[in-house]
């Protein structure tokens, strides 16, 4: 199974998105978007050395990206008007550094995405060996109460999501 | 416009209102883009652009094409699964690349704004 | 129509030989040299026999009106792309093939192997060439153009040195540029005229508004520099002597080629174009391109008399030869325009030797010796009579010289080899067809025309005899070259042709002559053209189109 | 629409030739890049302007009028290609000549002055 | 064929013994001496028939088309002249024999006689005047061929240059010439041509032609002021200049005047032009002579000047001149050849020709001093020798139409004639004296056969002298009617003619000549001196010599002046006459038909305030700022793109967007090998420069103005009747799809499309071969200061690491994610390209594209390693595809790319329609990523390389395994 | 006002504002000052067009639109990619 399908939630995917695009379920669109779902992960496989995520926990996954939107609503709106209404010299924009627990890549990805995707919020690039992240933060109020929220609100629910065995080994 | 001419009320009033809102927010967005002091403050601007912006002007082109066309049409889902995979690649590049610049530049200040924020680094370096 | 006789596809041959056969060899390995050239020959070999084959049903009724139609994609004209072969593109297949496969066989030995991709290019350039000669849409001229351009740029860069890559990007640019003026005055023209088909433009062109005709005009302006510029006219052509000199021989050889293609595209165009079928705009532009064939005929001479070295000497030749065949074109005079096809024939067969030969005369004295021999000629030093000359010179050098006296000839118009019979002849149609009762009507630009050109030629005499006298007899190091029989077989090849040129001059002069008056004779070219038929479904096939 | 396209067309020539005409590779190749912008959509436009009216016919016996014109759209696509082409083929040439000559003017030296 | 054998056979000896080895002395001489002789047998079997005044033809046709056969025809002149040539150069071929030495290269040197011969045959053989040109110039050639012969010497070199652009000049003018009298005539025939003589003189271009003709006639018979090519060719061979330095080339030119004498001569523009040149040269020539100390050169001035009698003789042009002129030609061929000949064996037995030296030859060489003695006298026109008859008849000549008024004539005549009594004496005084001791070699006589030729000839003057009535008579009897017809004179060929005036004026001229010969050698040291008197500051050779290196220089400074070998002026001038052009030709419209146009849309507008201010800002930048220039052109492309979707081309701006991506990362990995721009330096800006830019600027705001008239006029134009309507009609009925572009790309125009991808194909082979052996600039050699840069963690690490674990490893998640996603939609546009925009273009660049980000984010090192991308087969397979389903039409009998679709019913899946076109686009699809992929693979293997290399020389960096 | 006016005037009204973001863009792109501003600046020009194109869809009733629209997203990112890399490693491809 594995070796016709490296990843199933990718392959529908793929056969979604050729669905969507032709805009049709037509049974000839439904056979080559079938073939395609499969040939091209197995197409594409020699260059994924991290192979595919493995999501352990979708229910907590919708959770997250439920709060995300939420989140993300509110940032817009702040950062709007910062930008409509503030000096831009009167905004603290400073560089902080948040300690991650989140080893998977394929976590880290979606917590890359989640944080960019916020506006107000910059990922830099993750440092000492992947232990801590350089963020960069548009208008900075209080460091610790971003590092709390990152590790909370992010975090943790992603290591739900995509490691639940080490996140169980270290909270027991 | 010929087409517009047969969308219902219902269709019509909140796909106008995501089509402002999206437009409002895209120009917001490259309001800070240009009026921002520097370019760490200045990515942040276009960021709303990119999600909300284009999730609200996605929605209402969803909105508008299937009352339109009166099946459901709802591909634009897959931009924004791309913008979304998109994204977050160009911010962090764009982004580290131009810290990189500035430490190699030796422009300590521009990345610590002038503040006492720590300056991002190598921990690794001797 | 029912079926296309098999026959009908030699038409197409031309270029689908050597695309399939460029395509083929690209991924076979360089080590598979030998392989390689094999197929490149093959194909050369096969062009030639198919232009033969062509040449042969263009002069010999196989078509009606002796024009052969091929609707490429099967949609007739002006709508689809359509090659016409007539005696004229004949003749310019028959002169391509022959010219690549003299090159081909030249280049065996070293040029060929020293970059990769060679044999593709090679087959690509003559896919553009022969396409470009093939073609009756203006657009698809314009690609043909690129296909010819793009493996020149190539091949001119072929392994690649310091001087290559300095005249390489000059090339390059200034033909970037040309072909930007190409799609500008084809857009043009399509804008006024609505049509790319050259055919259909004969017949559109008398029909168009004063507005129309006037956008007709300046694309055809602008379309006729992008030609000139490869046609190499002054002022536009200045990027050639260097990168003749600096290409390696046997794509020099094939350059000479490309001069022509500019040339035969401002013939093709404007005899359709602006034929006696065009109304107002009938013979536009014609004094400007004499003048301007005459400036280039000035030019090149001086060029010449300027030059030192063979390379540079060659490509002032080739504008030499450009100029007067535009200045011909200018005349617009049947008889005028057969002699200078018979020019063109004969010059292009002697400047391709004549670039190849160059390359082995240099293999005779070290370079520091050709230096010492033109400072002693600039300063007129008399050195003392050395050592007699040994036992005879050695057969390679007598070779040499031999065929460096034939290219001269040809290229510097003397007796008796076709160059001298090409200008006569011109000279002979200029005088003759307007002779009618008395002097007055030989026009003081026909005068200042033959005035130019046999000035011309003694330019060329002189600058030729020079490089000879330095080439072959300066005192200093005289090594016998070391000749490989395939170098010097396509030279003497050539040279001989330009022979068989001059003695069978009767025959060829008549081929060009119907030539000529088929070129006359747009509104048959037209009507041929947009005629033929495309191949409707026989019984039993279904499903086409 | 006409004036504005026409006006565009007009100043992005007008930018390529300015650079065409600048002695640096570079400037060079750019140049030649908004050239082909430029002739891009002048040959586009010989096919005259049409809004919203896609060369793309959905039934058979349409009326031709109501399309905006194939055939440039055509030749332009043929033309963005080669542009492409040569524009690399250029862009590997002046690469290698920066090498090989150690200059990056477009004669391959600097002037003699 | 017996009278074509006649030129036949010496080109064809001339090709054997070019063949034959180097030292076969005895060979050449045998085959060059039977060549001869059977063009003698030949000639002389045609005597009877040329005796009795026929006029033999033989007609090959040549070139119909311009009226003109290959004609040999020969009259009693032209009979007489293959005898002269044939017949000295028999005795030529056997001097030769002895006279070259065994180190000369003998095939070459017969080989050219021969061809020689051949072309001098030719021109007297010549039934039309431009045959006549033809091998007019073939003997210039020839001549100049056997004038180098020892080309090792720089005076031949010099003497053949010298001798073949004056001679080859003059045979333009000649050629020039011929063509006016065809003009006037019609007809280039000989025959008509002399026919024609009456409308000729009567012709308004009668004077050009004459002047051109006479031009190829005095160069080539070196007359003032062409003649000074001929003492410099003396450094040919002896045999050489005894044959064609006195006997046969030189005469060509008055062969020639002699043989248009019926259809050019009785004007007084003649006799000014010929006659002058000839009384100019006669002086000079003889005046010369006395002062030269090279016996070749006194020879060859003294050729010079009886060539100025005979053409003085031609000038005057009376019947009895022409008989005296013809005469006077094979007497002067007959005594000078002899005189060359003898000079020949002095200087090959002396080893010197110098006069200064040479003295009391006469006792080691008795029997050549004699007979050089005797062909002397001939020479100074002593009685009872030939050169007396001729002269006298030219004395008496000149006295008839001098008479009182042209005295001078008769003055000049006599003062020639002291002239060459002084210098044959001066030749003959080299064997009276007392023997000298100085010579380089001791001389002998030498063989026997060396000397025959001289001795026949030396026989041929004395019997000529004494009794010219039987033995040259007949000879010129049949020449002179041949020229003159039926105006023949009564003429005596006797040696005494009593007590008269011209009879006296020879007698003035050998005293006054013994004194004056006297005078000079004992008052003005005539050894002594190093130039001529009076006369030496006319120095042709030195002019020759000075117009030459004016020439290339002036050339040079003209081509500089003309031309340019810059690329800039080059493309400035190609906008100009972009702009130029047609303005000069077509000019400016003066009313304009305007359809109503569409509205504008503010929002356009904008898009394009952006567009053009990037454009300028890109242009403004492009120096110093790549990267901005790049992405502000970019912005321009953006912009395009917009404007291709907002006016209806959906396809374009797709395959824009897609251009437009791929060719800023094209560049970007380019601009890494261009190291950055110094500005300091640039900062300071010359005045000139502002001047360049301000024209630039000027040129390019007229650019600018000029398209975007063009664009408004077309634009604001009502469209003709294009062709486009058949498209949109039969699209999807016929073409099988509904996006008409795609279908033109594909069906209607796929052969545009074949070449295309050929473009595309040839570009990447190019690229790809020259990035083999791509060599960066010094400066861009290293890594990229960037990747060393400490303060970077991923200083050290490989593209891999980066990607794998380093900081792309997050990027990378999404770039390999978006992989397949990016191949299933470059399938989708490829399906749909037929009937909605989209196809094999831009899907191949979307495909090209997925990988490519591969590429960028993991190295190519990574990638390749676990994918193996052939772009060498993909271009293959890609145009051999497109090929091949063109090439299926003709299995069905249909032209090459005609779409043929297969209409398959499947149960599920419904009718399914396969155009071949489809097949096509997969074949542009696969040349397209190829291509795309060849040349980023190749560019982007450079660094690969360039890291390699110094990693090489330094092993301490190792961070890179590679 | 019917629904396909007020939709009108906001399609108008969103259009005038991402074409006035994407003049802010171009003068962004064309004021720099760092190269690292530019390619924000023209990876924000991509985004706010493909909004425009988006939104030219709604406005000409034309899925044509959508097609572009999705290009730009999916490769959009790549030359600010190629930019970003470029500074950062000084070559795109290692
Ligand atoms: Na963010
Ligand atoms: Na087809």
């Amino acid at each position: 199974m594995k070796r016709w399908l490296p990843s199933l939630p990718l392959s529908f995917a793929l056969l979604a998105t050729w669905l969507l695009l032709n805009q049709s379920i037509a049974p000839a669109h439904l056979l080559l978007g079938s073939v395609l779902a499969v040939a091209a992960p197995l197409l594409a496989r020699p260059l994924q050395p991290h192979g595919h995520a493995r999501i352990r926990r979708p229910l907590a996954l919708f959770r997250l990206l439920w709060m995300s939107a939420i989140e993300i609503v509110r940032s817009c709106v702040n950062v709007s008007s910062i930008i409509l209404f503030r000096k831009a010299e009167g905004v603290n924009s400073q560089f902080i550094r948040v300690p991650l627990d989140l080893r998977s890549p394929h976590g880290l990805a979606l917590l890359s995405c989640l944080i960019n995707s916020t506006p107000g919020t910059v990922w830099v690039e993750l440092l000492s060996d992947g232990k801590e992240l350089l963020l960069h933060v548009f208008d900075l109020h209080d460091e610790q109460w971003w590092i709390d929220t990152i590790k909370t609100r992010y975090e943790q629910p992603i290591r739900e999501v995509f490691e639940p065995d080490t996140l169980q080994g270290e909270n027991p | 416009m010929s087409f517009a001419a047969s969308l219902p009320w219902w269709a019509a009033l909140p796909a106008a209102t995501f089509l402002v809102l999206g437009g409002l927010i895209t120009l917001i967005g490259a309001i800070g883009l240009l009026r921002l002091k520097d370019f760490y403050q200045r990515i942040h601007g276009p960021a709303i652009t990119i999600t909300l912006g284009a999730g609200c002007i996605l929605i209402a082109s969803m909105i508008y094409f299937t009352t339109q066309q009166s099946r459901p049409v709802i591909h634009e889902l897959l931009i924004s699964a791309f913008v979304l995979m998109s994204a977050p690649v160009v911010a962090m590049l764009i982004m580290r690349s131009a810290v990189y610049r500035d430490l190699r530049a030796g422009r300590a200040s521009a990345i610590t704004g002038g503040s006492n924020s720590q300056v991002p680094g190598n921990d690794k370096q001797p | 129509m029912t079926a296309m006789p098999w026959l009908q596809h030699l038409i197409v041959l031309p270029v689908l030989i050597p695309l399939v056969v460029g395509a083929v060899l690209i991924p076979v390995n360089e080590t598979r040299h030998q392989l390689k050239f094999g197929f490149n020959l093959a194909s050369t070999a096969l062009s030639l026999f198919v232009a033969i084959a062509l040449l042969l049903m263009a002069d010999n009724g196989h078509w009606p009106l002796d024009i052969g139609v091929y609707l490429a994609a099967n949609w007739p004209a002006p709508f689809g792309i359509v090659l016409v072969v007539d005696r004229l593109a004949a003749l310019m297949l028959l002169l391509t093939a022959t010219i690549a496969l003299a090159v081909l066989i030249f280049s065996m030995q070293r040029w060929s192997r020293i970059g990769v991709h060679f044999h593709s290019l090679f087959q690509f350039l003559l896919m553009g060439l022969n396409g470009a000669f093939l073609t009756n849409d203006l657009f698809n001229l314009f690609v043909f153009f690129e296909v010819m351009l793009a493996a020149s740029y190539g091949l001119v860069l072929h392994g690649y040195n310091l001087r290559r890559i300095r005249t390489g990007m000059q090339y390059i640019a200034i033909n970037l540029v040309a072909s930007f003026l190409f799609l500008i005055g084809v857009a043009l023209i399509y804008a006024a005229s609505g049509t790319l088909n050259i055919a259909d433009l004969t017949t559109r062109v008398a029909q168009l508004g004063a507005e129309d005709s006037y956008l007709l005009s300046v694309g055809a302006c602008i379309l006729a520099l992008a030609f000139l510029t490869k046609g190499a006219m002054w002022p536009l052509g200045f990027w050639l002597p260097g990168t003749y000199a600096a290409a390696s021989p046997p794509v020099a050889a094939m350059l000479v080629l490309m001069t022509k293609v500019g040339v035969y595209a401002v013939l093709r165009v404007w005899q359709a174009v602006f034929g006696d079928e065009a109304g107002v705009l009938s013979g536009f532009g014609l004094d400007a391109l004499m003048i301007g064939g005459m400036a280039t005929l000035m030019f090149g001479a001086i060029g010449m008399l300027a030059s030192q070295d063979g390379g540079r000497m060659a490509g002032y030749g080739a504008i030499i030869s450009s100029g007067t065949l535009l200045a011909v074109i200018g005349q617009s005079e049947e008889g005028a325009l057969a002699a200078g096809l018979y020019y063109l024939v004969g010059s292009t067969l002697a400047m391709a030797a004549f670039m190849m030969l160059i390359e082995l005369t240099e293999r005779i004295r070290p370079p520091g010796a050709a230096l010492l021999a033109v400072t002693m000629e600039a300063f007129a030093i008399e050195d003392k009579p050395e050592d007699p000359v040994g036992v005879g010179i050695p057969r390679s050098l007598a070779f040499l010289g031999l065929a460096f006296a034939g290219c001269a000839l040809v290229i510097s118009g003397m007796p008796p080899l076709s160059g001298f019979i090409a200008k006569f002849s011109l000279f002979h149609a200029l005088l003759d067809a307007r002779a009618g009762d008395g002097v007055a009507s030989v026009a003081p630009m026909t005068w200042l025309l033959i005035a130019l050109i046999v000035l011309t030629g003694l330019a060329a005499i002189i600058s030729l005899m020079r490089l000879g006298v330095r080439t072959f007899w300066a005192s200093g190091a005289l090594a016998a070259p070391r000749l490989q029989f395939s170098e010097a077989a396509p030279i003497a090849a050539l040279v001989v042709l330009c022979v068989v040129l001059s003695v069978q001059a009767g025959a060829v002069f008549a081929y060009l002559t119907r030539t000529a008056d088929g070129l006359a004779r747009s509104a048959d070219y037209s009507e041929r053209v947009l005629t033929e038929p495309s191949v409707r479904p026989a019984a039993g096939h279904g499903g086409a189109q | 629409m006409e004036l504005v396209i026409a006006i565009s067309v007009g100043i992005v020539f007008g930018a390529g030739v300015w650079l065409i005409l600048r002695p640096r590779t570079f400037q060079l190749i750019t140049g030649l890049m908004l050239m082909s912008y430029a002739v891009n959509l002048f040959i586009f436009a010989m096919g005259r302007l049409w809004v919203n009216q896609p060369p793309i016919t959905p039934v058979a016996g349409i009326d031709p009028t109501q399309f905006a014109d194939p055939l440039p759209q055509a030749l332009v696509l043929t033309a963005i290609v080669i542009g492409f082409a040569t524009t690399a083929l250029y862009l590997v040439i002046m690469i290698g000549a920066r090498g090989l000559t150690g200059s990056d003017h477009v004669d391959g030296e600097e002037p003699r002055e | 064929m017996l009278l074509f054998s006649l030129i036949f056979v010496p080109f064809v000896g001339s090709l054997v013994a070019a063949l034959l080895p180097a030292d076969a002395r005895n060979r050449e001489a045998w085959l060059a001496g039977g060549v001869t002789v059977y063009g003698l047998v030949v000639a002389a079997s045609l005597y009877p028939e040329i005796a009795a005044g026929e006029i033999l033809r033989h007609d090959l046709p040549w070139l119909p088309a311009q009226g003109l056969d290959f004609v040999l025809r020969v009259d009693g002149l032209a009979w007489v002249f293959t005898m002269l040539v044939l017949a000295i150069g028999f005795l030529v071929v056997l001097y030769a024999r002895y006279y070259m030495s065994p180190s000369d290269p003998v095939p070459r040197f017969f080989s050219f006689l021969l061809a020689f011969m051949g072309s001098m045959l030719g021109v007297v053989l010549s039934g039309n005047l431009v045959q006549l040109v033809v091998f007019w110039e073939l003997t210039s050639l020839t001549s100049f061929l056997l004038i180098a012969y020892w080309h090792h010497r720089a005076d031949a070199r010099r003497g053949a240059r010298m001798a073949f652009t004056v001679t080859a000049t003059g045979g333009l003018c000649l050629m020039a010439g011929v063509l006016v009298l065809g003009h006037i005539v019609g007809s280039y025939d000989l025959d008509v041509v002399l026919a024609a003589g009456d409308r000729i003189r009567a012709h308004d271009l009668y004077l050009v032609a004459l002047v051109l003709i006479a031009l190829g006639a005095l160069t080539k018979s070196a007359q003032f002021p062409f003649h000074f090519w001929l003492p410099h060719a003396m450094a040919a061979p002896t045999p050489v200049s005894s044959y064609l330095h006195s006997a046969t080339m030189v005469k060509a030119g008055v062969f020639l005047l002699v043989r248009l004498w019926p259809a050019l001569s009785g004007t007084p523009e003649w006799s000014w032009i010929i006659g002058g040149a000839g009384v100019c040269t006669l002086l000079i020539g003889a005046f010369a002579a006395i002062f030269q100390h090279d016996l070749k050169g006194l020879l060859a001035y003294s050729t010079i000047s009886h060539l100025g009698l005979i053409t003085v003789l031609i000038g005057i042009g009376t019947p009895l001149a022409m008989v005296a002129a013809i005469f006077h030609i094979l007497n002067h061929a007959t005594f000078k050849a002899s005189l060359f000949m003898a000079a020949g064996i002095i200087d090959h037995e002396t080893g010197t020709r110098d006069m200064r030296v040479l003295r009391g030859l006469r006792h080691k060489l008795p029997i050549t001093a004699t007979l050089a003695i005797v062909a002397g006298a001939a020479m100074a026109g002593v009685p009872l020798l030939n050169g007396f008859l001729s002269k006298e008849m030219f004395f008496s000549e000149a006295l008839l139409v001098g008479s009182d008024r042209n005295w001078w004539m008769s003055a000049a005549a006599v003062a020639m004639g002291i002239f060459s009594v002084a210098y044959s004496l001066r030749f003959i005084a080299i064997f009276f004296g007392p023997p000298a001791t100085d010579l380089p070699r001791v001389p002998h006589e030498p063989p026997r056969w060396m000397r025959f030729p001289v001795e026949l000839l030396v026989l041929a003057c004395l019997v000529v002298g004494v009794v010219p009535a039987i033995s040259i008579g007949p000879i010129l009897d049949v020449a002179v009617h041949a020229t003159l017809g039926a105006s023949t004179p009564q003429y005596d060929l006797a040696p005494w003619h009593g007590f008269n005036l011209p009879l006296l004026m020879s007698v003035i001229a050998l005293v006054g000549g013994v004194l004056f010969y006297v005078v000079l050698r004992n008052r003005f040291d005539l050894h002594a001196r190093t130039r001529t008197p009076l006369i030496y500051r006319f120095n042709g050779a030195q002019a020759y010599e000075t117009v030459m290196l004016r020439l290339t220089s002036g050339a040079e400074w003209l081509l500089r002046w003309l031309g340019t070998s810059r690329l800039q002026p080059q493309l400035l001038i190609m906008i100009i006459a972009m702009l130029g052009v047609p303005l000069l030709l077509a000019g400016v419209p003066t009313q304009w038909t305007t359809i109503p146009r569409q509205g504008t849309d503010p929002l356009f507008a904008l898009v394009w305030v952006i567009g053009c201010v990037c454009a300028v800002a890109g242009a403004w930048m492009a120096k110093y700022h790549r990267l901005a220039a790049l992405s502000l052109i970019g912005g321009t492309g953006i912009i395009t793109a917009i404007t291709f979707l907002w006016l209806s081309a959906p396809d374009l701006a797709l395959t824009q967007l897609m251009v437009e991506t791929v060719t800023t990362v094209l560049i970007l990995l380019g601009l890494r090998w261009l190291p950055p721009r110094i500005e300091a330096k640039e900062l300071e800006t010359p005045s000139g420069v502002w001047l360049h830019r301000s024209r630039d600027m000027a040129v390019a705001v007229a650019g600018g103005l000029a398209m975007a008239a063009l664009t408004y006029a077309v634009l604001i134009h009502p469209a003709s009747d294009t062709i486009s309507d058949f498209f949109l009609l039969r699209a999807l009925s016929e073409g099988g799809g509904s996006n008409v572009v795609n279908v033109l790309l594909v069906d209607f125009r796929s052969f545009d499309t074949l070449g295309e991808v050929t473009v595309l194909s040839i570009v990447a082979l190019t690229v790809y071969a020259l990035l083999r052996r791509f060599r960066p600039a010094p400066e861009s050699t290293g890594v990229p200061a960037q990747q060393g840069h400490s303060l970077d963690p991923a200083s050290h690490q490989t593209p891999a690491e980066q990607a794998n674990s380093g900081y792309l490893m997050v990027a990378g998640i999404y770039l390999r994610l978006l992989l397949p996603f990016l191949g299933v939609i470059a399938v989708y546009f490829f399906m749909r390209g037929h009937n909605l925009p989209g196809g094999g273009f831009v899907a191949g660049l979307i495909f090209a594209v997925a990988i490519l980000v591969q590429y960028m984010l993991a190295g190519a090192v990574w990638v390749e390693n676990h994918l193996r991308v052939r772009p060498h087969r993909w271009l293959a397979f890609g145009l051999v595809l497109a090929c091949t389903t063109g090439l299926g039409a003709w299995l069905f009998e249909y032209p090459f790319l005609t779409t043929h679709t297969a209409h398959v019913t499947l149960p599920l899946l419904g009718d399914l329609h396969l155009p071949s076109a489809f097949v096509f686009d997969l074949g542009v699809f696969a040349a397209v990523v190829g291509t795309t992929m060849l040349i980023l693979v190749a560019l982007a293997h450079q660094s690969v390389r360039a890291h390699r290399l110094p990693s090489e020389e330094a092993p301490q960096d190792s961070r890179r395994p590679s | 006002m019917s629904a396909a006016t007020l939709l009108s005037f906001a399609i108008m009204f969103a259009l005038v504002c991402t074409v006035l973001a994407m003049l802010l863009c171009g003068m962004r792109l064309v004021i720099g000052p760092t190269a690292q501003d530019r390619i924000l600046a023209l990876d924000t020009l991509w985004m706010t067009t493909m909004l425009l194109v988006l939104m030219l869809g709604i406005r000409f009733g034309n899925l044509v639109f959508f097609e572009a629209a999705m290009l730009i997203a999916l490769i959009g990112f790549v030359s600010t990619v190629a930019l970003a890399k470029f500074l950062m490693r000084g070559e795109v491809i290692e």
